[in-house]
This record gives C-alpha cells, structure tokens and sequence, in this order.
C-alpha cells in the first residue's frame, strides 16, 4: 500500500486540516469534525446536512456551500459519522426551519443518522431524512438492507439544496430530495479494488483480464465478476443494467453522471461518455444535462459508475439552480 | 456482575479485538468494506479511555452504559451503534451492585432486542445475531440449570464462537454483506466473529 | 493493462466523441480534432490556443470557454499535436487581433507549435508563442531542453485567457502569460507510472516502498528514486525543491496547486494541501489562492505535483477573473 | 535514387517500423514517453497511404516531400516534425528524376542540417542525430569512393547502426530523455534506432 498520508489512524484529521486550509470560504469544525457554510446558522432556511464515510471525496464535503449543503459530517474512512457529529452540525446549522438529512442507505448509516435524529428530537428539533438508494446492482427488498445510494446523491444534494436555498420548507426540501433519488438509478464497475488505509490491502484481488460487475462504493466486492472487454460493451452492460430498473423510456430526458471510481483518468471517463450517449440516442432517450469526472469515489478504486436520472422540468430546474461549492458551480 | 467484572470484561474484550484485529479485517474485507477491525479497535480504546476515568463507585450499569455512549460516538458503521446501543440497554437493566447470572443473561437478552430492533436481523441472516442470540440462549439456560458465572459464561462463548462459524453457510440478509447475495456464502460474518470475542472475553473475565 | 477503451488506435477520437457529447457548450471538430468555444471567431478578441498531448485531462480540453482558452487542441496519447490542428484552430478562431499559443515546454511541442506558427505566418497571421517551463526537476539550461511545462501552465492560460477576454491586445495576453509563468515553478512525485495505452505497460517499475521524484507528466521517470515516506516528509521534500528554484520568500503571497496526477484520491491531495499549507505558514509565505484537485494529470499515474506561483495583485485579479469552463468556474 | 527506388524505402522503413515498434516503445519508454515506436507507425502507416495514392510519374523528390508533409501531419511529439521535415528538405534538394549517390548524399546531409537547425542537437546529445550523422558522413565518403549505390547504403546502415549503438553510454542533453539526466546513460535512443531502421530500410531496398 502506497498513500500520501500521514498514518492510517490520522487520514480523516489530516485531510480535514487540508480543507479547511484549501477552502476559507467554508467553516471546517476540526474537533467536532464537521464541515460548514461560513456565517452560522442562516435564521429561517431549512439546513441541508449530510455525510457518509470519507474515501468518496469530493462527497460530501466539496458540495458544502450556497445551493448545496449547510453541512458535511465525514467519518472514518468507508464508515459512516457517528450520532456526535451530525448533532454538531444540526447545532451548527438549524436555523430554526428544520433539518433535512440525506442519507446513503447503507445499515451504518442510516444507523447513526436515525440515532441523531433521535437525539435531536429530544432538544425539540425535526429532523426529516432522504434515503438515497438508487444503485441497482443490488435487488431491493423489505428483506435485505435495499439498494445502496451511490451516485444519485450529488442529484439529492442539488435538488435538496437548491429548495432550501429558494426557502422551500423542511418538507418541501425533503420532497424534492426524494424525487431526485426517485427518478435515479446508477450501476458500477471496478477495474480494480481500493485499499482501505487501515486494512493496508486491497478489499479484494482482480484478475487483468477481469471486473467487478455492481461493484459498491466502499470497497464492496460486487455481485458478479465479468472479462474485461472494450470501453463500449461495458457501457453497453451497465446501460442495460440501469434501464432494466428505471422507468426512462425512448422520448425521456435524462441527466447523466458518468463518475470516476477515483484511479480512473478523466480521458477514459470521456471515452466511456461518449459511448453512453450513443447508446442513450440508440434508445431515444435523450441526454438534457450531463456531468463526467470525479464525483463520488471509492478511494484508489479504477472504474466507474452511471447514474441516470430520468429529468422533468423541475428536476432540470434544481439542476440548474445556482450553487457555489467546492465541487460543483452553478451561475 | 459487579463493576469490577465489567471493567475486566471491557479490558478483555479491547485486548481480544486489539488481538484479532487483522482477522476481524480480512472477514471484512471479504464481504464487506474492511472496517470492522479497526472500527472496533477506535471505539475499544475509546471505552477504556472513558471508563478507567470513571469514579471507582461507579455503578456496574453505569459502566456499561458509558462502554455503549462511547462506541456510539467513536466507532460508526453499523456494529458502532448496534453494538453501542446494546450496551446501553444492558447496562440500563442492570440491577446495582452487583447483578446474578439470571439477571446478566435478561439484560443482554433486553441488549440483543435493541440490536434486532435496530438492525432489523434475525437469526440466519449472517450478523452478529447470529452469535449473540445462541449466547443470550447459553446464559439463560445456565442461570436456569444453576451453573456458576465462570461455567456460564464458559458456555456462552462457546455458543457464540459455534454461532460465529455457523454463519459461513449462510447467505446473508443484513448488512453489508447482503450486496454480495450468493457470493456471502462460505465466509464467516464478521460481526458475528466479534460478538464471540466479547463473549470469550466474559468468559475469560469470570476465571473460565 | 486494464482500461475504459474501446482499442488504444482509438482512445483520441472516442474521448472527442464524448467531450462533444457531454459538452455541448463547446464545439468539437472531431476531424480537425480542435475544441473550440462555441460561436465562432470573435472579432477584435486575441484568440488564446493550448494544445499538447492527450492523457492530461482536464488539460487542455477543461480549460475551453469564456475566460480562458479559444480553442485545445490534444495529440495522441502523451504525444504533440500536430501543425494541421493548431492551423485549423486558428482558422477557427482568429478574430483578427492576433493568436496566443500556450506552448509547454518539450521538444515535441515546441517544434510542432513553431511549424503551425511558421504556417500561419505565411497567411499573414501573425502568432505569439508563451513558453510554460515551470518544472524545478529538469535544471533549467541552454545546453538541454530546458524546465518542462506543467501545472503552471492551468495559471498561464487562465492569466492569457483573462486578458484576452478583456480585450487585451496579443502582446498584452502574452505578457500576462509569460509573467503567470515567469511567478511559477512546480515539482512533482510519483506512487505509480502510467501506462500508455499503446504501450500496453507502465512506463517505468517502481518497488512498492519507492517514490519517484521530479517525475515529468508523460510517465517520464524522475530525476531519482527515493524510499516512500509519509505525506508530511514528501510535501516538506516538494516544497523546499521549489523554494530553492523561486524567489518566493517570507511575507510572500502565492497560489497553491495540489494537482493529482491521475490515480491518486482527492482525500489524500487534501492531506497534501494541508501539510503544504503548514509548511508555508511555518517559512511566512501567505496562501492567497489555492486549487486542490486533478488538473494535469498523467492519466493513471498515481502522485501528486505542486506549483508555487508567487501571486501579485496583478496575477490575483487574473486569477480571480471570470471564467466558465468544464474544469475551472469563476462567477 | 528514382521514384520507385524512394516508394519501395518507404515501404521498407513501414515494414521495420511496424516489426520493431514493441523495441521502440520499450526504449522510449525506459528514458522517454514511451511512444515512439507507435508515433512511428501511425506516421507510416499515413506516408504509405499518402505515397501509394501519388500519380505514378511522380518525381522522386516529391515522394519524398509527400512523405515528410504527412509525417509532420500525423505524427506529432518530436520525431514527427525532426522526420517530417528532414524528409521534406531531402526530397526538395533531389535531382529529377534520378539522384545519384552523391546527391542523395547531399540531400540527405541537407536533411539532417534541418534535424539539427530545428532541434538543436549536436553528435553526442543522445538523438536521432547520433545515427543520422554518421550514415550521412558513409554515404558521402562512398560517393566520394565510387561505391554502388546497394554498397554505400550498406555502409550507412552499418554506420547508423553503430551510431544508434554508441548513444548507450552518453547522458542525453536534448529531448524528454535529458530530463532523465545521468539516468538516461545506459539505453539507447528510440530516435537513433528508428534512424537505424530507415537506413537499413533504404540498404535493403538498394539490393544489400
Ligand atoms: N442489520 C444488521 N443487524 C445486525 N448486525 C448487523 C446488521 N448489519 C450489519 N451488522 C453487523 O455489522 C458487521 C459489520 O460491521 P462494520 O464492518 O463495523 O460496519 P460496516 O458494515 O458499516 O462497515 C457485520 O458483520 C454484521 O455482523
Ligand atoms: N532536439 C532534438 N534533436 C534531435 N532529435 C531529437 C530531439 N529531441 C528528441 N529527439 C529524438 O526524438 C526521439 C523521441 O521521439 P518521440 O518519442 O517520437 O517524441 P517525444 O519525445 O515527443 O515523445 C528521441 O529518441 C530523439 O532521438
Ligand atoms: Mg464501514
Ligand atoms: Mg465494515
Ligand atoms: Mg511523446
Ligand atoms: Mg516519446
């Protein structure tokens, strides 16, 4: 294992350090690790808070600002904040409007946020949830933990925001969060594991001539393994993948989010865009907004996931809506 | 159970995890995401931390309930708060000062109920249930049949480490090893794998 | 090799397919393989074009739009473009009021720059050339080819592209481009090499306890191999690389690049950012600005680089201009 | 040198790119970018399109200026623009429609003069010049000796060859391969081998 860190015990401290000295215009809150807007809480606009374990950067911390998130909570790496840190950044962030939590459906997450939430409603405040899961290379049911949340988070973090930031309510907020995650499905490929900083191995080995098919975003090995083949028919396949789950049809429009795993060149992430697109146009769905690189990530992982998000006039609208963070901008 | 016996019981359970965190890590790196050891590495040696700074007359659930707080706020995951809460609900139905075995094995019982209520787990869905349950089960019939604690908790380790190895058949329901469907199966679960180490730990503490 | 490709022959026109499509904003001529702004020349507006080879994304392609560049134009895989591309991106672009290239500093480019230059002349078109040669780890020399161009060069065509924008004459562009680079120097190390899809291996071996220092961006080994470290020790090795070769001293301001080279995580460019920003702090060099993310990358090779670009009030308002392009956003 | 003499180097040199081009690439890439041989091939691959497509009566020099004009269009990276325009000054400077070997020993040095005018090396920067030069000097020293053409043309691959050979132990001072410095002792320079193919080429052509 080969990283730029200090030690495996002090990745989330240092990284936090890193942040708050690469972004002044956000607040990061290094012993409560939380990372903030600047300016406090804003008096009547409902906070938008969410988090996840680190290694997904720029998730979630690098959509903090105007239009997106009030705050971002990191736990340790591929695990998820603990209940401390979210009431940090409801305490931080409530402006008396109410709290929305976006929320990857993973057992630990939901786990913590819901202790939180708990938590906070003893000192009287609301907090409601958006559950991501739009991953659809896990089966959903009441049976299982459901479908994961991968990619479609950016989308809930846009809509969500870009409600709270027009001075939707608490309940307006949560709505368009779910319907962002409503109208998503994504699907992923691994061309090679992440190595977990503590774990100092791969999560698991790949041979050159294979991928993980459905492969999660914390190292999870995916459903199925394939032979690697050319750019175009592992599209082909995760297209297939997602539509087999989606109610896009031929006259839709779609935003598209081809997102790098983290070791993936962004010229590869193109290539692999491109070939999304015919195959949509094939389909007749057309591609009315699109995002290709870095979004949420797996660590050290090669590949990449799609996320297709079936638009309507007012998912297109959030979409657009201006946001000023890290890692998103919208005029 | 007295404060004492839970302060070693911690003490024990930290070092067995400190120990077998490399296992703990490759079970999960397995069929899951790497974490547990050194999750439960983070919030073990957070627990000693916050209970060796507790007054001496520390009521015996008092400990425990401290030992659940502090996994809650430093380890995450799902085995932060499941485990966390747990421990909270143990400790809180502890009678002071000193509890028998009947009244141990009811409140871990009224521990794994919180775990289920949380998690949602049954027993064969491959988690920590599966080693928690069969352990609870081992106390109770202990505590009934009269056998000491050393004896008792001799057994439910026992039952927890059968019930650990017990799930590498099984395909898994919860968690995240759930993603892999099919592909969970001939891997041991490894939360279940640590709910033994505490049980061993127990036992170990009482002089088995 | 493991990679999102359809055939490596290929990799160019596909990634062209794919920024066409995910990009509408710009135009791609995917015969004369130029990226342009969308509209056509701009009368009376100097046309700023970059170009080099392909594997560095963002770079160049990232940086087309209002702002920045006119026109990219990328080679194959590692390699310079070639005079037809550069002669049909002027074509496309020349307003009348004179071209600017950003011209990185290797032997490749600069002969095949000079040749288009060379062309155009004899259209009457007359082009002015910015030399980017900010890399500390070649020794700058007549006798050799000199310090290669690379992170300051996300500076220089961001300083050229804000004059031109605002109505700069050419020498005027070029002069804010040779001072953008004049202000920066950059060193770089690798984790990993790349591999170069037509080579089909890495360029270079590296045992997994060694680091190569002062690598190039086209998986040019370093100057030397040196055993791995943490974070800290490699920033503290990087930054004072620089400092020897800058006139940047206590009481200083400067923009901070911590640029990934392709594979690494951004969590540890933020680890990086945070040990470069205490190392500043500790020699009393200000940070003004700072950018942490992958702008010229090696495609898969895993390290990060620095530049240190000594800011004045000039370069921070050409810094700080507006600019609207798929990898750098100014309101 | 006529018209077809020049057509069937061409194809020869396409023919040693396309064998030798996993040699190029490994010696590009242990102290350059690693594409050299593949600059190579898309560059031949475009000159033989380019060629075969001229009228037959097409002047010797001009296929070779068709050659060059298309190497500098396809190329890229250094050697596209150095081969490129060599290639056109060798073709500008041939006699139609036949070149003896004292005037293609004079073209070809006029060549070279362009490789050097254009990058700058010197005999002993560890380039292409290394093995250009001294297949120019032989091709010159057999005019001047009254050799056939297949005679000199064996001498300058030889020559070339030997160049190519000879940059092992020099520390390269122009292209990606000073970057290196020191480092860049010990392995020979793509460029000066690919000279060696296109010399050799051209021996073969001429019958050796
Ligand atoms: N719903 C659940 N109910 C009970 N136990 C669970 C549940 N989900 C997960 N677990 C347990 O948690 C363990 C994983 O813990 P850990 O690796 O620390 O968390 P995470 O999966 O969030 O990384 C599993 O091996 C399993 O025993
Ligand atoms: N300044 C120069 N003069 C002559 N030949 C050069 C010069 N720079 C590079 N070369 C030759 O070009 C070769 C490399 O060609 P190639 O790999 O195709 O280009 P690049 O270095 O741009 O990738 C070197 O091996 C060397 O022989
Ligand atoms: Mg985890
Ligand atoms: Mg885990
Ligand atoms: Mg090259
Ligand atoms: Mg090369």
């Amino acid at each position: 294992m080969k990283k730029l860190i200090n030690s495996p015990e002090s990745v989330l401290d240092d990284a936090l350090a890193g942040i708050a000295a690469a972004h002044p215009e956000l607040t990061v809150d290094r012993a409560a690790r939380v990372i903030l807007r600047a300016g406090g809480p804003r008096p009547g606009k409902v906070a938008v808070i969410s988090g996840g374990g680190s290694g997904h950067e720029p998730l979630h911390a690098g959509f903090v600002g105007p239009g997106m998130l009030d705050a971002a909570c990191p736990g340790e790496v591929f695990t998820s904040p603990v209940p401390d840190q979210l009431l940090a950044a409801i305490r931080a962030t409530d402006g008396g409007a109410g709290v929305v939590f976006v929320v990857k459906n993973y057992t630990g997450d939901v786990l913590n946020f819901q202790l939180a939430a708990e938590l906070a409603a003893e000192d009287g405040i609301e907090v409601r949830t958006v559950l991501v899961n739009d991953d659809v290379a896990v089966k959903d049911s009441t049976w299982t933990a459901g479908r994961r949340g991968t990619g479609a988070t950016v989308v809930v973090e846009k809509a969500a925001g870009a409600v709270a930031e027009g001075g939707g309510t608490a309940a307006e907020v949560a709505a368009a969060g779910q319907l962002a995650n409503a109208a998503s499905r994504s699907f992923a490929v691994a061309l090679s594991p992440a190595t977990v900083p503590a774990a100092g191995r791969p999560g698991f080995d790949l041979p050159q001539d294979e991928v993980e098919l459905g492969v999660g975003i914390h190292g999870e090995p995916g459903r199925r393994r394939a032979p690697m083949r050319a750019a175009r028919e592992l599209a082909a396949e995760v297209v297939d993948a997602i539509l087999a789950e989606h109610t896009l049809t031929a006259g839709d429009e779609t935003i598209v989010l081809v997102n790098g795993l983290g070791a993936t060149p962004l010229l590869e992430l193109y290539i692999v865009f491109g070939e999304v697109s015919a195959l949509l146009a094939e389909r007749g769905i057309r591609i009315a907004r699109s995002l290709v690189g870095n979004y949420v990530t797996s660590l050290d992982m090669a590949g990449f996931s799609l996320t297709l998000t079936k638009a309507d006039a007012r998912l297109l609208e959030l979409w657009d809506a201006p946001a000023s963070t890290p890692a998103l901008r919208r005029p | 159970m007295d404060t004492a016996l839970a302060l070693g019981w911690l003490h024990a359970t930290a070092a067995a995890v400190e120990q077998h965190e490399p296992e703990l890590t490759a079970l999960d790196s397995a069929i899951g995401d790497g974490d547990h050891g050194s999750n439960l590495r983070r919030g073990f040696t957070a627990v000693l931390a916050a209970v060796d700074a507790l007054p001496p007359d520390t009521p015996v659930g008092a400990v425990l309930g401290k030992a659940g707080t502090t996994l809650i706020s430093t380890v995450g995951g799902a085995c932060g708060p499941l485990y966390g809460s747990a421990l909270r609900t143990t400790g809180a139905a502890l009678p002071t000062p000193k509890a028998d075995i009947t009244d141990l094995a009811a409140a871990l019982r009224a521990g794994l109920s919180t775990i289920q209520r949380l998690g949602g787990a049954v027993p064969g869905d491959k988690t920590m249930v599966d080693a928690f349950e069969p352990a609870v089960a081992a106390l109770e019939r202990a505590a009934f049949d009269g056998f000491s604690l050393r004896e008792a908790a001799a057994l439910a380790a026992e039952a927890a480490e059968r019930g650990a190895r017990d799930t590498v058949p099984l395909e898994a329901r919860k968690g995240r090893a759930s993603y892999l469907g099919p592909r969970s199966i001939g891997h041991q679960d490894p939360g279940a794998t640590s709910t033994a180490l505490l049980f061993r730990a127990l036992a170990r503490t009482a002089g088995a």
